[in-house]
């Protein structure tokens, strides 16, 4: 049960992009169609999951022992960087596709502050190790949840008629506001 | 013979104010010929005809005019005799331009077979009763004209079990398929009798909607004559219920499938004026040169059904309905949900001409460009269960992928979902506009593959 | 321990793991590319017109690398563009003439005369379905500007109902030619000056009826240049683009007023 | 023979005939259908009520027409849809709220939620509803603050607060429910809209006459509508059987908070939502759920609207997930 909640905040009321504004960067570049959002979701749900489960592993295991936690950020990039690289060396190996319509936005991942944000995050909130992955996966699903959604609004949006002004990503972000306003429904749901 | 009701109901569909009340009584009338005909050789589907004539030459009832083109194609004679003053392009009533015979009539109607063919047809081979047909030159007259020896030519590996035989008319205001079931019921009911012996183990299906009960009768008691497996469907009325997808599901409740043809589902529909003209062709040896229409409208004085000729130009069909009554603001060959508006008062009866329109000035535009406010009501209505409102907005924004997608390709262009629009927008323009950018876009990705596989 | 060692060692280590565990995932996933084709994609101007007949520029380049393809396919870039390639692929091509788009429809409203109103999508090829725009010319441009909308660089407008083509600024990409309904849109070299600004099969008393400045068929301009350089194409008179042709007697002497001179060349630049 | 010049003569693509309803017919239908609300509204609320109409109904309008001049577009306000949101935005503030807040949640909603998009058809969540989210977040108090409803002539009204904002803080302070709810709450006050609450939400019957009048003239049809309602209740149910003392009996759920004003109004805004019916179904069913799961688990006491619009920003997906099967295109047996 624990869990679960721990999942469901993440998912909806902690959402990382709607509530945290923390990823925004590819919520943004990669919502413009479907299967690129669906395979940039199971990318963030990949890395995020597997480099909460390291960086606690790291955290805990090598920094701490040696005194070294203000090492944390240098080392936590170092670990996701090398995450990203894998996904990425897989997706083009395996769905040449998906990484050319992904392009630059993959490699971002690693600079990605939500994937940085969870591993922190883990970390200030002292969560033991099945935890930490529990949110991690939770965070990741949030942001691929928020991603699917947008991009099935960007869809319909494509085949809008906005002042030229606000064409394009003054638009999408407007549109992302009014979303992250839907979800604040959601707030109190879980007290977490 | 007894009368069942279809056993099967499709989605969707519209009901329409029918309008059929001012022709549907009265008997068809036959116009005096026309001083000048203008017959177009490209009435039916496929490759346009071969003119066989040149200006000048002198031409006999039933002559043979213009050769077939092809294997999809078809054969044309001149409706009446006379003389060829023009052979060349000229705008018809389908809105595009095609080779034009015009004949000068001499009002003698001399007729160039005047004997029906020797011999006992039913003792033929159906090879030769197709042969017959296509030298009839007899064409879908329901209104695609697809060119009829070409359908009752399925390729080897097709059977056909299910022979229907379209009386729907479910297209307000026209009731020339109607008067034709109530004046020549005998007359259909030999054609359906050529048809089997062409198709020889396959069941007879003649769908009439249940708004022409007398219809129903007449041919229940016609087809008495018949053997073999032959049945009266009535049918709930409905629009579009004569088109021939949603006519196969009502009567077997197969689903001809996307991209197909109804011999996939192993039938075949000929429409009643068809059936008829086979009739006339195999047994009596006559072409095809004129056919039953419905001149009617709210603008026109005396609105009538008419044995024309074919070629017969829309200005003296109004004449002979007494001209308008008002102003005109569209002139429709056609019904009113699949007709096509004419510019001009130029257009001329073809073979698949079942009605001519005439149409008061409307208050307001038909049509605007207000957004799509995604009502779902076209949703409702199409019949084909698809999603005009996202396809017509995927139209508007060239999306074609989308359109694609969202299976714009088997539209049927109705128009269900133009009528129910409360935005007042073009649907069906859209729908078309969307087929044609999606089949060209699938022509660039065809030859692209081509290019990178070679 | 010193806490520079300790960072070095630990931030140095990790590296470390993480470098030979990407360097062991890209020995089993590598994927082989072509640089060369990197390199051809970016001497190409990036346009993505589609021109070259291939689905954009990374595609042709791939094409020029890899099967061969000739190199002087690329419209927008032009001259320049098949001098750097040749000289980069060590090969020989000649770069074809500079094409210009021109609309071959000269029928604006003030010259074309209209029969019905159209209601309806203001799009050309939504339009044709219905048989036009509501001119009564069956041939000429309707002026819904599909061909302006589909341009990527804006170099058809539309003026009094009738699409023009800015030479100026055309890229010769070719996507307008599909995109008319009615075939008007052809891609002529830049050299030539002389046009029959007509597309009507019609014959001249119906051309007459419709457009002040239709071609009505007389002829006159095949005998007066002895059919070099306009020939007939049944009731059309047409200009034969792959002969030089530079007589100003046939602009002057056609009764239709519907032979133009419209120069294709870009203005020169300064040197 | 006389025939109109064919100049005159209008060619369009088929059909040539089509329906005589419209967009405006059916806005005003709307508007129609909410008058008995607006009236209920007036009677409980009286000058509050008909300041915050007049209010939002005048700035919508006038913003719609603003814009769409700026935008230098055609068609401004004639289709009636800038006067449905004004009203329904009304209808759903709370009695005392200041006038400038009522503006600024019209300005929000036609500008931001409505025209930045393109005006109608192209928004992806209710107008009315963003407007008033948009002043729930921004203005908590404000928003929350009810005024006992007293009927004509109206008295000087006592602040109090909602049945289920009541039910929320009660139960989250005494992990009880509040003693004497059902007596202070009874059924028929429920009904007749003799509750505090937002203006146009309290009285059941009224806007149930309204949503009899929308599905009798097929402006709504009962999917989203019926499909959340039956959610609700079956979720309720549930609750309520699993323990009474913590959870509203189902009639409750129903006839408090905005509940019917969201289902019959907000829900089956047409733009806003699926246009299959498959997919209006699921977006009932989506709206009931996350409307029982806020109130009961959630931070506010009311989830309709947020239900809503969260449902909205699902729509364009499940438009494209839910979808009938095409004719013809069925894994389907050929004839024997």
């Amino acid at each position: 049960m624990e869990y679960i909640l721990l999942i469901v905040g993440a998912v909806l009321v902690n959402n990382f992009v709607l509530t945290r504004f923390l990823g925004i960067c590819p919520f943004l570049g990669v919502s413009k169609d479907l299967p690129t959002a669906v395979g940039m979701g199971g990318a963030v749900i990949f890395v995020i999951t597997c480099a909460s489960a390291v960086t606690w592993v790291f955290q805990y295991w090598i920094l701490v022992p040696l005194h070294a936690d203000y090492l944390q950020t240098i080392a936590f990039i170092l670990v996701i960087a090398t995450f990203v690289q894998f996904v990425e060396l897989v997706l083009k190996k395996s769905s040449p596709g998906l990484h050319r319509s992904l392009g630059i936005y993959l490699p971002l991942i690693t600079t990605n502050c939500a994937v940085l944000g969870v591993a922190v995050l883990n970390i200030k909130k002292e969560l033991p190790f099945l935890k930490s992955c529990a949110f991690g996966f939770g965070a990741a699903a949030g942001f691929a949840l928020a991603l699917i959604i947008f991009t099935g609004m960007r869809e319909k949006i494509s085949r809008a008629n906005p002042p030229v002004a606000f064409q394009g990503t003054a638009l999408a972000l407007v549109t992302a506001g009014l979303l992250s306003l839907a979800f604040m429904g959601f707030s109190g749901l879980v007290k977490f | 013979m007894n009368i069942i009701s279809s056993l099967f109901s499709g989605s969707g569909g519209i009901h329409p104010n029918d309008s059929k009340k001012g022709t549907a009584t009265q008997a068809t009338v036959t116009p005096p010929i026309p001083p000048l005909l203008a017959v177009s050789l490209s009435q039916h589907l496929g490759a346009p005809s071969k003119p066989l004539v040149k200006k000048g030459d002198a031409v006999l009832k039933g002559q043979s005019i213009a050769d077939s083109n092809g294997f999809v194609s078809s054969r044309v004679h001149a409706p009446t005799s006379g003389k060829v003053v023009f052979v060349g392009p000229r705008m018809t009533a389908s809105g595009k331009v095609a080779t034009v015979v015009e004949i000068e009539t001499d009002g003698l109607d001399q007729p160039f077979i005047s004997e029906p063919p020797a011999g006992d047809w039913t003792t033929l081979p159906p090879r030769e009763l197709i042969e017959r047909i296509h030298q009839a030159g007899i064409i879908g007259m329901g209104g695609a004209g697809f060119p009829t020896h070409v359908k009752l030519s399925p390729p080897p590996g097709k059977t056909i079990q299910t022979l229907i035989v379209n009386g729907a008319e479910c297209e307000p205001f026209l009731t020339a398929d109607h008067r034709l079931m109530l004046e020549q019921a005998e007359s259909i009911i030999a054609g359906i009798g050529v048809l089997q012996h062409i198709f020889k183990d396959a069941q007879v299906r003649i769908a009439i909607e249940d708004n022409k009960p007398d219809a129903l009768a007449a041919l229940a008691r016609a087809a008495d004559k018949l053997t073999g497996d032959v049945q009266i469907v009535r049918l709930r009325t409905a629009y579009p219920q004569g088109a021939e997808k949603q006519l196969i599901y009502s009567i077997t409740g197969y689903e001809v499938p996307s991209g197909g043809l109804p011999m996939d589902v192993q039938a075949l529909v000929e429409n009643v004026a068809t059936a008829q003209a086979i009739g006339e062709a195999v047994i009596r040896g006559l072409p095809l040169i004129e056919r039953l229409l419905t001149v009617t409208g709210p603008a026109l004085a005396q609105p009538r059904n008419i044995r024309a000729l074919i070629g017969t130009p829309f200005s003296d069909l109004i004449a002979f309905c007494g001209g308008p009554r008002g102003p005109i603001g569209r002139l429709i060959c056609g019904g009113p949900l699949m007709g096509i508006a004419q510019s001009s008062l130029a257009g001329a009866v073809t073979k698949t001409t079942s009605g001519l329109l005439v149409l008061p000035p409307e208050r307001e535009a038909l049509f605007s460009s207000m957004p799509c406010i995604s009502c779902g009501r076209c949703v409702k209505a199409c019949p084909m269960r698809l999603l005009p409102s996202t396809l017509s907005e995927a139209s508007e924004t060239e999306q074609d992928a989308i359109a694609e997608e969202f299976n714009v390709l088997d539209c049927i262009e109705c128009g269900c979902c133009a009528y129910v629009c409360p935005a007042h927008r073009p649907m069906v323009q859209h729908m078309r506009r969307a087929k044609v950018r999606v089949q060209s876009l699938r022509k660039q990705r065809d030859a692209q593959k081509k290019k990178q596989t070679s | 321990m010193d806490p520079v060692l300790t960072q070095t060692i630990i931030i140095g280590l990790t590296g470390l793991i993480c470098g030979a565990i990407l360097a062991i995932a890209a020995h089993f996933l590598a994927v082989q590319e072509n640089p060369r084709i990197e390199k051809v994609t970016g001497l190409l101007p990036g346009l993505n017109c589609g021109a070259c007949g291939f689905a954009g520029c990374a595609d042709y380049a791939k094409a020029i690398v890899t099967q061969a393809a000739p190199v002087n396919l690329c419209q927008p870039g032009g001259v320049e563009t098949v001098a750097i390639l040749a000289a980069e692929l060590g090969v020989q091509a000649v770069a074809a003439e500079r094409l210009v788009a021109i609309v071959l429809c000269n029928g604006d409203d003030s010259r074309a005369a209209r029969s019905v109103v159209y209601n309806g999508i203001a799009d050309c090829l939504a339009a044709e379905f219905v048989g036009g725009s509501g001119k009564a010319c069956r041939y000429g441009c309707m002026g819904l500007g599909t061909c302006a909308r589909i341009c990527p660089v804006s170099a058809i407008r539309i003026e009094q109902g009738l699409a023009i083509v800015d030479p100026a600024i055309c890229i010769a990409c070719g996507k307008c030619v599909p995109a008319c309904p009615r075939t008007l849109i052809k891609l002529i070299p830049e050299s030539r000056s002389i046009h029959v600004l007509c597309h009507s099969q019609d014959r001249g008393p119906d051309v007459k009826k419709v457009c002040s400045v239709g071609c009505i068929a007389c002829t006159l301009c095949v005998k007066i240049c002895n059919g070099q350089g306009i020939t007939m194409n049944g009731q059309l008179a047409e200009v034969d683009y792959s002969v030089p042709l530079d007589n100003d007697e046939v602009i002057e002497k056609c009764p239709a007023h519907t032979i133009h001179r419209r120069t294709g060349r870009k203005p020169e630049k300064p040197a | 023979m006389n025939i109109t010049p064919a100049s005159e003569w209008l060619i369009n693509s088929s059909p040539h005939v089509r329906t005589d309803d419209s967009v405006s017919r059916i806005m005003g239908r709307v508007l129609i259908a909410l008058v008995p609300a607006l009236g209920a509204a007036i009677w409980f609320f009286g000058w509050n009520a008909l300041r915050l109409t007049l209010a939002c109904t005048i700035t919508c309008v006038v913003a719609e027409w603003a814009s769409r001049s700026l935008m230098k577009r055609d068609r401004g306000i004639n289709d009636l849809s800038a006067v449905v949101t004004g009203l329904l935005l009304a209808l759903n503030l709370p009695p005392q709220l200041p006038t400038w807040m009522a503006i600024l949640g019209s300005l929000v909603a036609i500008v931001i939620a409505k025209q930045l998009y393109g005006g109608i058809g192209y928004n992806l969540f209710n107008p009315a509803l963003i407007g008033r989210t948009f002043l729930l977040v921004s203005f908590p108090v404000a928003m929350t603050t009810w005024l006992a409803p007293s009927v004509f002539p109206w008295a000087d009204a006592i602040t109090t607060a909602t049945p289920l904002g009541i039910w929320k803080t009660t139960l989250n302070a005494t992990q009880q429910a509040p003693p004497d709810f059902f007596k202070q709450f009874p059924l028929s006050d429920l009904l007749t809209g003799h509750r505090p609450g937002c203006i146009g939400e309290t009285c059941s019957l009224a806007l149930l006459i309204g949503a009899a009048y929308l599905l009798a003239t097929r402006c709504i049809t009962w999917h989203i509508p019926f499909s959340m309602l039956f959610t609700v209740a079956l979720g309720a149910t549930i609750l309520y059987k699993m323990d009474p003392t913590q959870n509203l009996p189902p009639h409750y759920h129903l006839l408090t908070g905005g509940f019917l004003l969201g289902a019959f109004f907000m829900a089956t805004d047409m733009v806003t939502t699926p246009v299959t019916r498959g997919g209006m179904v699921v977006f009932g069913i989506g709206c009931g759920i996350i409307t029982l799961v806020i109130r009961k688990w959630g931070g506010y006491p009311e989830g309709v609207s947020f239900s809503i619009l969260i449902m909205n920003s699902l729509t364009p997906l499940i438009n494209r997930l839910v979808r009938p099967r095409v004719f013809g295109h069925a894994p389907q047996s050929k004839p024997a």
